[in-house]
């Protein structure tokens, strides 16, 4: 597989810095659509990338009861999201990346961003940040199993955990609605609300003991730090986006290399992953925040759903 | 050949040296080091004998004989040397840790047993793995379990370790008696009690093989800790000196795997007879299930070494469900995923003894310099002994299978193996294949959650009690220890062809050793790319990513200051070591939803100030409990019933003459009845 | 007569092996001073082992030897039980004199009870070595009844009440159960003495004689004959349901004599048991004679398992762990093959060498503790740290952990019972094992380690004690992984006569 | 041996016989200890004169000693031993009060034993020799017998007695069959018994003197429970 030129390298690190530069837009987009349709003005989509900015100029305050972990931890997860996005093809049909690395690798430095993310709210001795903590455990260990089964579906289906080899046969086979996609397309739809925190697991926007799980482990965090959690969150969003509309809506991929199809490419992909978002955005704006026991049903339904679809696959 | 067997003999030799030293130097100023340097020695020459005997052929030798019935007869093929070269890098590593850790007994306890046990445990080891006949595979085996229960009962002052000590020796007694058994069908069908007998399957038939298996694995499955015999396992590795639960944990279970190995791809010589489906499913099954029980276990499990231990049965899970894979995969000619599966436990094999072992010497540490395995206790750490902490922290990365560390990539190896089924030409087969990859996911993110709790809760935030407040950073020479397993944690995780070419010539598999740098790839029959790993690709990008918002934050951001202040406490004043979450209510959401396994019950009692106010109250103590279903159910009632039919036979020694003489009557009768009946027909 | 007594080596040892103790029996009757007794009843029985361990060579160059025309008999087979006799009994007289020593230090024993017990000693030693050089089986039976009454005399030494209950259960229950075999011994007789109308009564009670005409038995008979047998030898050795009198007996025995009675007396009579297969095997096959000795071992093992686990008394339990291998002694001599009756032979010795260390050293323990309970003995290996190691090696030989020397012919042992393919009781064997095993480990740790209940000074008692333990001990690491080989071929001579019979077949 | 008896012999066989059995449920019936005592020595003069019978029968010389032998020591020493011992036990009552099988029960149980040995010596292929096939059944029968006495009685002195009848089963029963086998055995058995008997007077004595009865009650403390 590694017969690239150097041209190919070139376009797999634009595919992932596309997906990094884009990731904070992304963000004020679905900021903008949920003020809309609460009929609010809400800031200008660019405000993420105002804030980060701002963010990375202002000075930082650490607590003093944190260790090396708190102050790493941001860096960590900067650094797992970013590197996972090399995995994704974009507007090609493949990653060049796509041999050093598979989906598997790419669940595996989410997983060690978030390992980072717990132990740092751990490490401030406060008590939200251990509530943050336990509550994300309860979350990733019950998301783990969902994301898996659905993997093996795919896996199964399209043949092979390599992304590239996923997103190349999705591409070349005509029908998509079969029935295992479909389930494991709902299993991953939920595994992708709760990985990225959306309304009926959590609710990132409010402050509320109640309500947070991932913002308690981000509370201490300011600065430069907070600038690189917020963005590498806003990565992690933009690549399971991507991931989903690669796997589950593979249409006009630019199968060889030409001006025309890479940029038409890449016009389809910003629509696709808006159209997307925007959906998930209305979708916050219509139901409310589960109680966090409730949170294990709804992913049992994707635990379900995706065994389902492994069923259907098989028989 | 010849210089292979004399490092042997030499390694033998060092051994005896250091359990003498250790014997009869007691009290000295020099004690640990006479009986500690030869078993690192030692060690040190296992790996170097496991590595030239990779490169040279294997050796088969004949001692003398009793009565002809049996040789001491030893034989170090690959598979042997796969698992002398674990037994030596882990004992190489303990030994040199030990060197300081046994300080810890000096005025306590006499330190000389523990030295001449320790020698003797591991070159009971070393004997088992290349010995080739059945009583001296079973003699030092059973030396093995002797030594480690002996280990295990070192602090016998403490009723509870005596009795940990005692199910411990029980329950691998059961577990010898089944391997016995197992081995006296193989004997009856071949009247030899040399393995090499063993070896030509042709002579033995497919149901005894069978038999012969199951009661082995079972046997075996007892000594790795499988569900549900597994009982001893979190007793005994809690109670013993924790360089010695690293060795047990980390090799003596190993041993276990080996003798399963042996059975499997030795004895048996896997084809595809529909049993072997069968087999290798309930292999899986079993392995699945202790995967997930062992992990729950430690989730929950606030003494550490407990935890360890549990984590320790869900390894010996992962292990199992890889073997189980690849003798299904064989079953269906699938050769080339048999032998990726075979490889992936075997990686995992080896991971989990690197890291397992770093993990306990890492809770010795902690045990060493806090002298509590109570996790509760603890806290803080990370800025006491911050050198252990790293160590932990690699060790838990590993083990939770993170990427870059070698867990990831037997993790990896197995799930990649996993999903593979859907080539089996069999759809129940594959759905409920399906399933172990539902386990398998459940468990690693239960493993993840296990090690936040450890690693969190022990080395951050404030310290919870004056132990972990009076904390130091522990000697050098246990970090030293420590430091060799996680460089090779590291090591095998940036370049995982060591291990797998490792792993293919010590069991000639079909399939040729790469360079280091190679990619790990699948592919589909088709030609196109299954999966594909790249670990040193992925440390380049790690690099350049790093290199980029580096110079991005710096660009943008310029130079910012950093200030310390305390953490933000809602205005309520400064924030004491109470009000941190501890280690139960961070379980305590997983202990809800899986609350059907672990019955979990809160004990709530509240003092008020005045009776008749029951608003204010002055406290409220909270005793959460989970109950232990298999020691409940399983043991407890199995135990029970037969005690009471024990206790009905014992009542014929009644005391009274008359009955005595009434039962020899009684006897006489029976028996004359017996032949009076038996001379009419 | 006397003219062929002295024209062999071998015959002249074998008088003296037999006199040597009535000698000296009649000497301590003579001069009752305490010192002089103790000297020489370590003589003799040191002579005694010299002996036997000359005329070793011997048996192991011309296989048997015959003497006094055919009234003593010896071959490999009863040369096992001379060595067996002869060195448990040397070690026995070693411990004695320290242990009686100090029964007399704390006056439980006078002087004159003293010497009662070493004329005891020796007649017992004396009626014991009869046993196996006899060839004549009613003497055999006469030699094997004058064991128990002399070991009743020695039992009741101490006249408390318990060993008074202990030695007259013995005395009637053995009495009763020797009455049945010599029923049977009558009876083989008879199916000797009816073949043919020329037949010499003289010789008709002779085992070479019997075996030689076994096939013309009446096979009803002989099976009538060996059920006697079976349960009369049976009740002396121990076998269950008749086993009943042999946990009290040792309880209640000195020490030494415990040691004696578990580790020799009972192979005696499993010893009588085994000629009489040999000849039941001869005329109707082995299988009937096999499946019984099978069923009895597979009970006794049963109830041993059962009465271990509850037991209160040190003494007590060691009893019913003898009945526990003499259950699978008999059991592996029903398995039939040449594997299992090595084994069983071996363990034979095994289990005497073990037995005896385990009874001296908790016989040192009791004095020590002051008690026999087990619950009230605890941390050994702190307050005497030899004994209390030797205590340890012992229990764990005896529970059949390797490197000892008992695992080895267990070992033997259980692979015969699945080569002879007897599946079943080979499962319920191991399954017994194992419950044996962990109820004797249970209370072998409760004693041998934790600390002990009240605070005493670290000390073993006397330094003659440790010398025979010593040498058990190291009897116990060597045979474990090693059998010399004179030993191996007289034990697979000796195997041979029970497999084929045969006087030199 | 197998050569044809005379009618009258065959009768006097079985006429002892007879007689010896009633001497034998004469000690089942007793309750004092002198009148077991007596039983026993009934019994043994009735044994003493079998054997003496068939040794007149059988034309074998030995036999005659063996009987002498017999009355010698079984009939006149032994007794006067346990006479002896009866006399100094300091218990003052000397018969047994409650046995575990009352007199009535035991006397038809001897006599279902009985029944039982001669169906067992059915079984025996024993040849047609004439006084095998009469005294076979009772020694057995004696034997059986003695056995049931030591089961079903309290008193160690009647356990003694019905081990004596044992050995006087199996004697007999020897002698029947073998025609006395080499007079050495015959005077060890002899001695083992006197020996014996000794013994367990010694053991009574010890008894008496440390319960104060020779109820065997006082002997179940050893057992496990």
């Amino acid at each position: 597989m590694s017969d690239f030129s150097m041209l190919d390298y070139g376009l797999g690190i634009l595919q992932a810095l596309l997906l990094i530069v884009l990731s904070p837009l992304i963000v004020g987009m679905m900021r903008k659509i949920k003020a809309k349709s609460q009929k609010r003005i809400g800031s200008g989509i660019f405000q993420p990338y105002y804030d980060i900015v701002k963010l990375l100029r202002k000075e930082e305050i650490v607590s003093d009861q944190s260790s090396w972990i708190f102050r790493a931890t941001p860096w960590v997860n900067f650094v797992t999201t970013a590197s996972a996005a090399f995995f994704i093809p974009v507007f090609l049909v493949y990653s060049p990346f796509g041999v050093v690395g598979d989906i598997l690798l790419v669940v595996g430095l989410f997983a060690l961003g978030r390992f980072f993310t717990m132990l740092a709210g751990l490490d401030t001795a406060s008590s939200f940040g251990g509530l943050g903590s336990s509550r994300e455990m309860m979350v990733s260990v019950l998301v783990e199993p969902a994301l898996f089964m659905t993997i093996f579906v795919i896996a199964s289906f399209y043949g092979g955990t390599n992304i590239s080899t996923i997103v190349s046969s999705a591409n070349d086979t005509s029908i998509l609605i079969v029935p295992g996609i479909l389930f494991a397309l709902i299993a991953f739809f939920i595994i992708m609300m709760a990985e990225t925190g959306k309304i009926p697991f959590d609710n990132p926007s409010t402050h509320l003991e109640l309500t947070m799980i991932h913002e308690a482990t981000m509370l201490e965090y300011s600065g430069k730090s907070l600038a690189l959690m917020e963005w590498s969150h806003a990565i992690k969003q933009m690549i399971l986006f991507t991931l989903f509309v690669d796997i589950f809506l593979p249409w006009n991929f630019a199968e060889q290399i030409s001006l025309i199809g890479i940029s038409f490419g890449i016009m389809l992909f910003i629509v696709k992953v808006s159209t997307l978002a925007s959906f998930i955005a209305f979708i916050e704006t219509r139901v409310a925040k589960w109680r966090l026991f409730r949170v294990s049903d709804l992913i049992a339904m994707a635990i379900s759903s995706s065994m389902i679809g492994v069923i259907f696959f098989f028989l | 050949m010849s210089e292979n067997l004399s490092i042997l003999y030499v390694i033998i030799a060092f051994f005896s040296l250091g359990a003498t030293l250790g014997l009869f130097t007691r009290g000295q100023k020099y004690h640990t080091y006479f009986t500690y340097i030869p078993s690192a020695f030692a060690s040190f020459l296992t790996i170097i004998l496991s590595l030239t005997i990779f490169s040279s052929e294997s050796i088969h030798l004949t001692f003398f004989n009793i009565q002809d019935l049996f040789y001491f007869e030893i034989f170090i093929d690959g598979v042997a040397t796969f698992f002398l070269l674990i037994i030596g890098l882990i004992s190489f590593a303990v030994s040199i840790y030990s060197l300081s850790y046994s300080k810890k007994f000096d005025d306590k306890k006499n330190n000389s047993a523990l030295g001449m046990l320790f020698n003797v445990f591991i070159i009971s080891m070393i004997l088992v793995v290349i010995s080739n006949n059945v009583f001296f595979f079973l003699v030092f085996w059973e030396l093995m379990s002797l030594t480690s229960f002996f280990l295990v009962i070192y602090e016998h002052e403490n009723k509870h370790n005596l009795k940990s000590g005692l199910t411990y020796l029980v329950m691998t007694h059961l577990g010898t008696g089944f391997i016995f058994a197992s081995f006296m069908l193989m004997y009856t069908q071949t009247g030899s009690f040399s393995f090499d007998s063993f070896r030509d399957v042709s002579i033995i038939p497919q149901y005894v093989k069978d038999i012969a298996f199951v009661l082995a694995f079972v046997g075996f499955g007892t000594k790795a800790g499988m569900i549900p015999l597994h009982t001893w396992l979190p007793k005994a590795h809690p109670s013993a000196p924790s360089n010695v639960s690293a060795l047990m944990s980390a090799v003596m279970l190993k041993i276990a795997i080996y003798g399963i190995v042996r059975y499997l791809f030795d004895f048996n010589a896997i084809d595809s007879s529909p049993d072997y489906v069968w087999l290798g499913v309930g292999i899986i099954v079993i392995g699945s299930i202790s995967s997930l029980v062992g992990i729950l276990y430690a989730l929950i499990e606030n003494d550490i070494k407990r935890a360890l231990a549990f984590s320790s049965i869900e390894n010996i899970g992962i292990i199992f469900i890889g073997l189980g894979l690849s003798v299904v995969f064989a079953a269906f000619h699938l050769l080339s995923l048999s032998v990726l599966a075979f490889i992936a436990s075997m990686f995992h094999t080896l991971n989990h003894s690197i890291f397992k072992g770093l993990l306990f010497m890492t809770a010795g540490s902690i045990h060493y310099s806090t002298h509590t395995k109570n996790i509760e206790d603890l806290g803080g750490l990370i800025k006491k002994m911050p050198w252990t902490a790293m160590m932990f922290l690699v060790g838990s990365i590993a083990i939770i299978g993170l990427p870059p560390l070698n867990g990831f990539i037997g993790e990896w190896l197995t799930l990649q193996s996993l999903l593979a089924v859907f080539q089996i030409p069999s759809n129940i087969l594959q759905v409920s294949l399906a399933f172990a990859v539902l386990a398998f996911a459940l468990t690693i993110g239960l493993v993840g959650a296990t090690f936040v709790r450890l690693f969190g809760i022990t080395f951050l935030s404030k310290s919870r009690s004056f132990k972990a407040t009076n904390a130091v950073e522990v000697p050098r020479l246990m970090l030293i220890g420590k430091a060799i397993l996680a460089s090779s944690c590291v090591l095998l995780g940036i370049l995982p062809f060591i291990g797998i070419n490792l792993i293919v010539s010590a069991f000639d598999l079909p399939y040729t050793p790469s360079s280091p740098f190679e990619t790990i790839s699948i592919t589909n029959t088709d030609g196109s790319n299954f999966a594909s790993l790249l670990m040193p690709g992925v440390l380049v990008i790690f690099i350049s990513v790093i290199v980029g918002i580096f110079a991005f934050v710096r660009i943008i951001g310029g130079k910012t200051k950093t200030v310390k202040y305390g953490t933000w406490d809602c205005g309520f004043g400064s924030l004491s070591e109470r009000t941190q979450y501890t280690a139960t209510s961070l379980a305590e959401p997983i202990r809800r939803i899986f609350g059907v396994f672990y019955k979990p019950n809160n004990h709530i009692d509240v003092n008020f100030y005045a009776k008749e106010n029951l608003y204010l109250k002055k406290s409220i103590n909270v005793i959460s409990t989970t109950r232990n279903i298999f020691d409940e159910k399983l043991y407890g009632k199995v135990i029970s019933g037969s005690l009471f039919v024990l206790d009905k036979i014992r009542k014929i020694q009644s005391g009274k003459v008359n009955a005595y003489i009434l039962y020899i009557m009684i006897t006489l009768i029976a028996l004359l009845l017996f032949v009076g009946f038996g001379t009419h027909e | 007569m006397f003219t062929n007594l002295f024209s062999s080596v071998e015959s002249v040892l074998v008088v003296s092996l037999l006199l040597t103790p009535v000698v000296s029996g009649l000497l301590i009757t003579l001069l009752k001073r305490k010192r002089i007794i103790e000297t020489t009843t370590i003589i003799s029985s040191s002579l005694i082992l010299i002996q036997g361990l000359f005329l070793l060579p011997y048996i192991l160059e011309k296989k048997t030897i015959s003497i006094f025309d055919g009234t003593f008999y010896l071959d490999s087979l009863s040369a096992i039980m001379i060595i067996t006799i002869s060195l448990v009994g040397f070690l026995a007289s070693l411990y004695s004199v320290n242990y009686m020593g100090r029964q007399y230090d704390k006056l439980i024993v006078d002087g004159k009870k003293l010497v009662r017990y070493y004329q005891g000693f020796n007649m017992f030693l004396f009626t014991m070595l009869l046993v196996p050089v006899s060839n004549n089986l009613g003497i055999m039976w006469i030699a094997i009844e004058a064991t128990t009454l002399v070991s009743v005399l020695l039992i009741m030494l101490y006249t408390k009440q318990g060993s008074i209950e202990a030695s007259w259960k013995y005395l009637l229950i053995a009495t009763v159960g020797l009455s049945l075999a010599l029923f049977g011994i009558i009876f083989f007789y008879y199916a000797n003495s009816v073949y043919d109308n020329s037949f010499d009564s003289t010789h008709g009670m002779d085992w070479t004689n019997m075996v030689e005409n076994a096939h013309y038995f009446d096979p009803n008979l002989v099976k009538f004959a060996f059920i006697f047998i079976l349960v009369g030898f049976g009740t002396k050795a121990g076998l269950a349901p008749m086993h009943t009198w042999l946990p009290d007996a040792h309880s209640e025995a000195p020490s030494p004599i415990s040691a004696l009675l578990s580790g020799v007396l009972l192979n005696c009579a499993f010893y009588g048991l085994l000629r009489f297969h040999i000849i039941s095997s001869h005329s109707i096959g082995p299988e009937f004679s096999n499946t019984l000795l099978i069923i009895l071992g597979i009970i006794s093992l049963g109830i041993a398992a059962a009465s271990i686990y509850f037991q209160k008394d040190v003494k007590r339990m060691l009893a019913f762990s003898s009945i526990e291998h003499m259950g699978l002694i008999s059991v592996s001599v029903g398995f039939g093959i040449f594997l299992g009756i090595y084994g069983a032979l071996l363990h034979v010795i095994n289990h005497a060498v073990v037995k005896s260390l385990l009874f001296f050293s908790s016989g040192s323990i009791s004095q020590k503790y002051q008690t026999k309970s087990i619950a009230d003995t605890s941390g050994i290996i702190k307050t005497m740290p030899v004994t209390g190691f030797m205590f340890l090696i012992g229990g764990l030989a005896i529970i059949g952990m390797p490197p000892f020397n008992i695992f080895m012919s267990e070992f033997l042992m259980l692979s015969s019972g699945f080569s002879s393919e007897n599946f079943l009781a080979s499962a319920l064997v191991i399954l017994f094992l194992v419950v044996i095993f962990a109820s004797f480990g249970k209370h072998l740790l409760h004693m041998v380690f934790g600390n002990p209940k009240s605070e005493m000074k670290k000390e073993d008692l006397g330094k003659l004690s440790m010398l025979p333990m010593i040498i058990l001990v190291s009897i116990i690491f060597i045979m474990g992984i090693y059998v010399p080989e004179p030993l191996q071929t007289l034990i697979e001579d000796a195997t041979k006569i029970i497999l084929v019979g045969g006087i030199n077949s | 041996m197998s050569d044809l008896l005379l009618p009258t012999q065959i009768d006097l066989l079985h006429v002892s016989a007879v007689i010896l059995l009633i001497a034998t449920f004469g000690i089942v019936v007793r309750r004092g200890f002198s009148d077991w005592l007596h039983a026993y020595r009934y019994q043994t003069i009735i044994l003493a004169g079998i054997v003496a019978l068939i040794g007149f029968i059988t034309s074998i010389w030995e036999l005659y000693i063996v009987s002498a032998l017999t009355l010698g020591i079984k009939a006149i020493i032994i007794p006067k031993v346990l006479f002896y011992v009866t006399k100094k036990l300091d218990s003052p009552i000397k018969l047994e009060m409650n046995p575990y099988v009352s007199l009535r029960i035991s006397v038809i149980a001897s006599a279902l034993l009985v029944a039982m040995s001669y169906f067992m010596a059915l079984q025996l292929p024993i040849s047609s020799d004439e006084t095998i096939s009469v005294f076979l059944p009772v020694s057995f029968s004696l034997f059986f017998i003695g056995l049931f006495i030591i089961i079903s009685r309290r008193k160690a002195l009647s356990q003694i007695v019905g081990l004596l009848t044992i050995e006087n089963g199996l004697f007999l029963f020897a002698v029947v069959v073998t025609h006395g086998f080499s007079l050495i055995i015959e005077i060890g058995l002899m001695a083992d018994i006197l020996v014996g008997v000794i013994v367990s007077s010694i053991l009574l004595f010890r008894m008496s003197k440390t319960f104060d009865s020779i109820d065997i009650e006082n002997l179940e403390s050893l057992r496990d429970d």
